[in-house]
């Protein structure tokens, strides 16, 4: 490994640790004037609020550098992540669709059609265990048995579904009249039209960008532009809604500034 | 002079980071502290919402059911929060029967907590007013599972009950039996699946709320009619607690998000200005 | 008497129609699907009068009934194509119609007033319902999917054959690659690429890793240093490997340092945090980005700016594109970075592939042009062809 | 051996690809009800093979812990949080693990006040960063970039309410912008996304694409 890390360490061992000890001083001040002035209750919901702060807090301090505390928080979390999804899998899918499911199947009367309900949960259930050859690499080979399944079959599924949802349905409303008799030039189905095929040219390349061909995808390149600071200004308002409602956090739930 | 102006401007542009990350911050809190009122005004893509679930009373009644799919977690809970929130609202106060579910596992929790909370409010009846199917994993193959056959993709709902028992899902055989389809969704396996494996497939309606981060993708499905209509981001989720007469979170974020993205364009145009000032001197001296 | 009776014929018809007699009635099975379903159709009504009638279709499974009462529908209502899928059996839930089976269907005219009275009646048609095997109604998508399949999988095994005669545009992010790798030979300053964040299996990555081969090679032409981040070990193998080849194509392996190959950080704000750190202390002559790109795009392009590096960027994360292009020097949008990939690799399923979609967008620009013209002429015979079933 | 090592998952995908798409034209009862069966039974595919999660997360940090590497401090948080949410997730307030899962409990404890945290600050930092790079570096270096921040500009002043107050207009403007020439370049786009989904479906589907099969 390189010697990047150890250097950043080590520079901010010095200065920041003093930085972070009166930061984290402060928080544990707050939480005993908020818990003694009642704000803050001693009970689940109240200490839940003071380690919500505490987590939110140590992430932000990445912004003045890149420090243990963001990277604890952050490892804690992937391991809660993970587990939580585990968990979520285990109650609504595994427990319910093949342990339960099997367990009514073998409580009625045995008949074919009982029979191949319960090979329709034994089969994937097994396919599915394959995956977990993988831990044994003499045996890995057969978790692609999984794979090959789950790819192919999603790859089949999409090629159909692509077509009729993106290609089909797309095309059909950006064959419109241009200009009809009664209402002259329809200048937004035009603006459609130019903006649709020289954006199509510029990511055309089995032609050189000379002549006219050089000319459309320069149209279109300046079509691009125009949505592509549509998406910044959406991105711009999406990071600052997060950034809203951590405030409100902050300074509603656990420090009561904003009414 | 030149040389002096081009001095400064690096001296301005290497400005501490830090500096800048405390003005956003006080652009943020600052507004919040401060109430002043702004004219909110919904677009067409969410009142296109908002009419569908007012038709969709006015004609069913409480037969009428309409799927939310949470396709979120607590990332962009800050965005689509507010929007699960007015559109259960929205349904309960109809009568409308409301049946959840979600694309993503680290929502599940989430989804449950909005749906108790509006459910208590609203004085609903678990099964027969609502019900909380959870996740299934897929996305896809769940979609068109539950077009095929809609009570082999959830036998059970999220407690394990099954849903052959359950007042607001017995009558359901597929997707179509629903009467209005909207995917709450901040990334993949969200609309965009709905959209190509659901909508286009099955022909229900399908309405979308999404990030702001996305919104700005999904134009040609609304002009498609693929979906009848968006709740782009937190200031969509104002425009329809406005329509809603029920302002909450969102529009009370509208203040802070109108200051800090001024401060932003403010930003910009002022570094940009002296982008063109540094370029103009340079110029002129070579 | 002829004329009697005639006359008593015209008033006899007259009275029918006012009395909303059910006219072309037909109830077919319905085509194209799994059977479920029946497809009632009858004369549209547009009269004012008949604004005070219901009428309601009647289903049963003999034909001596007894006949299931579907829901009322008021007018005005579509005659054209009504889809009966099920019927409520008297203390029933809900019944669906199933496919082999044979129904019988009846229409009702009822008084609108609270009576209700059957004003008339329709024949009654009996229909037997069936599944299909092919959804014809698909068949533009079907014929659609064989042909980009006949299309690309040609052009893959065509560029098996011959990987250098199949054509690429110039990509202008290409070319100002050897500029600037040139700016960072005279200057005596190195050179770093950036990894995206994705694995090595994953499009955007291989991609990344078939420009950073090119660019090794010219480094090592140039005897220049060129210095690699990564996130992924075996991202970080693999980039290891690409670059010692390319040395060695270059006819200098005693060059190639693998320690400049590095592992920056696991995580994307650690690694953002660390790149930015090399960028600071080293200052580079040229970065570039190469790869699919999250939020850490903007830390480490915004840094990269600032320590007047000449940057070339190119990922297919949409979402972070428009923060390239704002910082970077020139991007690669989207499928450009595919196509320089194999531009650059001459690999047949990427080449292959790149043309064979290529054949698609040139047949959408013709049939977009094409059924544009034909609607507004006032035809639109031709754009049918391409709707959606 | 070599067959099935290798032949075999390409054949498999061959067949479970043609299988999906032949299932979507044909209408028929009985295609409808594979399709029904078939998506299922990958459902429940998917539930089992998200456990291999667990084994991914380990052998990762076991190792860094094992080796003591560098940061191997900050794996033991990880397996920590992992053990105490799974602790939590067996106990399920006192029924265990296969009765269904009840409500509220250490789950939802460390779920609200832990996990939501995390995430939601996560994403929420990026905040800062655009507005530093706003100021900093997002320049119209180039025609092409100068159309970027002017549409980004408009959008961003059109699409919070306060716009409404300087003149009905900008929102209006913003709003032409996203549904005309923003929607084409977006069409484009998918008809793009489509081309290059089908053309990789059908490289994994005729055995030309491996890589999501592993090393070999």
């Amino acid at each position: 490994m390189s010697n990047i890390d150890t250097t950043t360490i080590a520079t901010s061992k010095k200065s920041d640790f003093l930085v972070f000890a009166i930061f984290f001083s402060i928080i544990i001040i707050v939480n005993a004037i908020l818990l003694g002035s009642g704000h803050l209750k001693w009970g689940l919901e109240g200490v839940g609020i003071m380690m919500g702060a505490a987590f939110t807090i140590s992430l932000y301090s990445f912004l003045y550098k890149d420090n243990p505390l963001f990277k604890m928080a952050e490892h804690f979390y992937v391991g809660v992540a993970t587990a939580y999804l585990i968990i979520v899998t285990w109650y609504s899918v595994i427990l319910t669709d093949v342990i339960y499911a099997f367990r009514d199947l073998t409580k009625a009367p045995f008949s074919s059609s009982v029979f191949w309900q319960m090979v329709a949960i034994i089969l994937p259930t097994l396919i599915g265990l394959l995956v977990y050859t993988r831990i044994i690499p003499r045996f890995a080979w057969m978790s692609k048995i999984t794979f090959s399944i789950i790819i192919g079959f999603g790859s089949g599924l999409a090629i159909p579904n692509l077509i009729n949802a993106y290609i089909l349905e797309q095309a059909k409303p950006s064959m419109t009249a241009l200009w009809t008799s009664a209402g002259g030039f329809e200048w937004n189905a035009i603006i459609v039209f130019i903006g649709v095929i020289s954006t199509l040219i510029y990511f055309f390349f089995s032609l050189e960008h000379k002549g006219a061909v050089g000319a459309t995808a320069k149209v279109g390149i300046w079509f691009l532009m125009v949505s592509f600071g549509a998406s910044f200004g959406f991105t711009v308002m999406a990071r600052f809604s997060l950034l809203i409602e951590r405030v409100n956090f902050l300074f509603h739930d656990w420090i009561p500034l904003i009414k | 002079m030149g040389m002096q102006m081009k001095f400064d401007l690096k001296k301005l542009f290497n400005l501490d980071r830090r500096i800048i990350y405390l003005l956003i911050f006080l652009s943020i809190l600052i507004p919040f502290l401060v109430e002043f009122d702004l004219p909110i005004k919904a677009n067409k893509d969410v009142k296109n919402i908002f009419n569908k679930i007012e038709d969709v009373a006015k004609n069913k009644g409480h037969q009428g059911s309409i799927l939310l799919s949470f396709d979120f977690d607590n990332a962009s809970k800050a965005e689509l929060e507010p929007m699960a929130r007015s559109l259960l609202a929205h349904a309960f106060k109809n009568n409308l029967r409301v049946i959840a579910m979600g694309h993503w596992p680290n929502g599940v929790e989430l989804a449950k907590s909005i749906l108790n909370d509006l459910a208590r409010e609203f004085k609903k009846e678990y099964g027969e007013d609502w019900v909380y199917l959870g996740y299934r994993p897929g996305v896809s193959i769940l979609i068109i599972n539950m077009g095929k056959d809609f009570k082999s993709a959830f036998q059970t709902d999220a407690f394990g009950k099954n849903t052959k028992e359950l007042a607001a899902t017995k009558n359901i055989k597929t997707i179509n039996d629903i009467d209005y389809v909207i995917s709450l969704s901040a990334g993949s396996g969200g609309i965009e699946d709905w959209v190509v494996y659901g909508r286009s497939k099955y022909h229900f309606e399908l309405g979308g709320a999404c990030t702001a981060v996305m919104a700005a993708d999904f134009y040609p499905f609304l002009q498609s009619g693929q979906l009848n209509g968006l709740i782009g981001g937190l200031a969509g989720a104002a425009q329809y607690e406005t329509l809603l007469g029920r302002p909450a979170e969102a529009v009370s974020g509208m203040r802070p998000q109108s200051i800090a993205h001024i401060v932003l364009i403010f930003f910009i145009l002022f570094g940009n200005f002296c982008y063109l000032i540094d370029r103009f001197y340079l110029s002129k001296r070579s | 008497m002829r004329l009697f009776i005639s006359i008593f014929m015209i008033y006899l018809g007259f009275q029918l129609l006012s009395a909303n007699a059910v006219e072309d009635f037909s109830v077919i099975d319905k085509p194209n699907d799994n059977g479920g379903a029946i497809v009632v159709s009858w004369k549209e009504m547009v009269a004012e009068t008949e604004k005070n009638f219901f009428y309601q279709i009647m289903i049963a499974e003999q034909e001596d009934g007894p006949f299931y009462p579907l829901e009322k529908m008021a007018y005005p209502l579509k005659g054209k194509g009504f889809e009966v899928k099920g019927y409520n059996k008297e203390g029933e839930e809900s019944t669906l119609v199933v496919p082999n089976k044979t129904y019988f269907v009846k229409m009702k005219v009822l008084n609108g007033d609270k009576s209700e009275t059957t004003v008339s009646e329709s024949e009654i048609i009996s229909v037997t319902t069936k599944g299909n095997f092919f959804a014809f109604n698909k068949l533009n998508s079907f014929l659609i999917l064989i042909f980009l399949t006949v299309v690309i999988m040609c052009f893959i095994v065509y560029a098996q054959r011959n990987p250098h005669k199949l054509f690429v545009r110039r990509i202008a992010g290409l070319d100002a690659m050897e500029d600037a790798l040139g700016r960072a030979t005279e200057m005596g300053r190195s050179a770093l690429f950036v990894h995206g964040l994705r694995s090595v299996s994953e499009i955007p990555t291989i991609a990344a890793i078939n420009i950073l081969g090119k660019i090794a090679k010219k480094i090592a032409e140039f005897d220049a240093t060129l210095r690699v981040s990564n996130w992924d070990p075996i991202v970080q193998q693999v980039s290891q490997e690409t670059v010692k080849e390319a040395h060695i194509e270059a006819g200098r392996p005693d060059t190639y340092k693998s320690e400049n190959i590095f592992f920056a950080a696991g995580d994307q704000f650690s690694y953002a945090a660390a790149v930015e750190g090399i960028m600071v202390r080293e200052k580079p002559a040229t970065i570039f980005y190469f790869g699919y790109f999250y939020a850490e795009s903007l830390l480490l392009s915004e840094t990269g700016a600032h320590t007047g590096a000449i940057q070339i960027a190119g990922s297919d994360a949409f979402t972070q594109i428009p923060f390239f292009i704002t910082t970077c020097d020139y991007t690669l949008i989207g499928e450009e970075l595919y196509a320089a990939s194999a531009y650059l690799s001459r690999e047949p399923k990427l080449l292959g592939g790149l043309k064979g979609q290529d054949v698609g967008k040139m047949a959408i620009i013709l049939i977009l042009i094409l059924g544009t013209l034909f609607t507004t002429l006032g035809w639109q015979g031709f754009s049918k062809l391409f709707w959606p079933s | 051996m070599n067959f099935l090592k290798k032949t075999l998952p390409l054949i498999l995908a061959f067949v479970s690809g043609w299988l999906a798409i032949t299932l979507e034209y044909i209408p028929h009862q009985n295609s409808e009800a594979t399709m029904a069966s078939l998506t299922k039974g990958l459902i429940i595919i998917g539930a089992i093979t998200a456990f291999m999660g667990i084994y991914g997360l380990f052998s990762l940090h076991y190792l860094k812990i094992k080796r003591r590497s560098e940061g191997w401090g900050y794996s033991t948080l990880v397996i920590a949080g992992f053990m105490i949410m799974t602790a939590f997730g067996i106990y399920n307030n006192g029924a265990f693990m296969f009765q269904p899962q009840v409500e509220a409990g250490g789950i939802s404890w460390i779920y609200e006040y832990i996990f939501n945290p995390c995430q939601a600050t996560m994403f929420s930092i990026l905040a800062f960063f655009i507005a530093s790079a706003a100021y900093r570096t997002f320049r119209a270096k180039s025609l092409e970039a100068g159309i970027l921040l002017v549409a980004a500009i408009i959008v961003m002043f059109g699409k919070v309410p306060i716009a409404g107050l300087v003149s009905e207009h900008i929102p209006e403007v913003a709003q032409w912008l996203l549904d005309y020439p923003n929607m084409a370049v977006k069409r484009a786009i998918f008809f793009g996304v489509a081309l290059g989904g089908i053309s990789t479906a059908l490289r994994i589907i005729f055995g030309i694409e491996r890589s999501y099969l592993g090393g070999e």
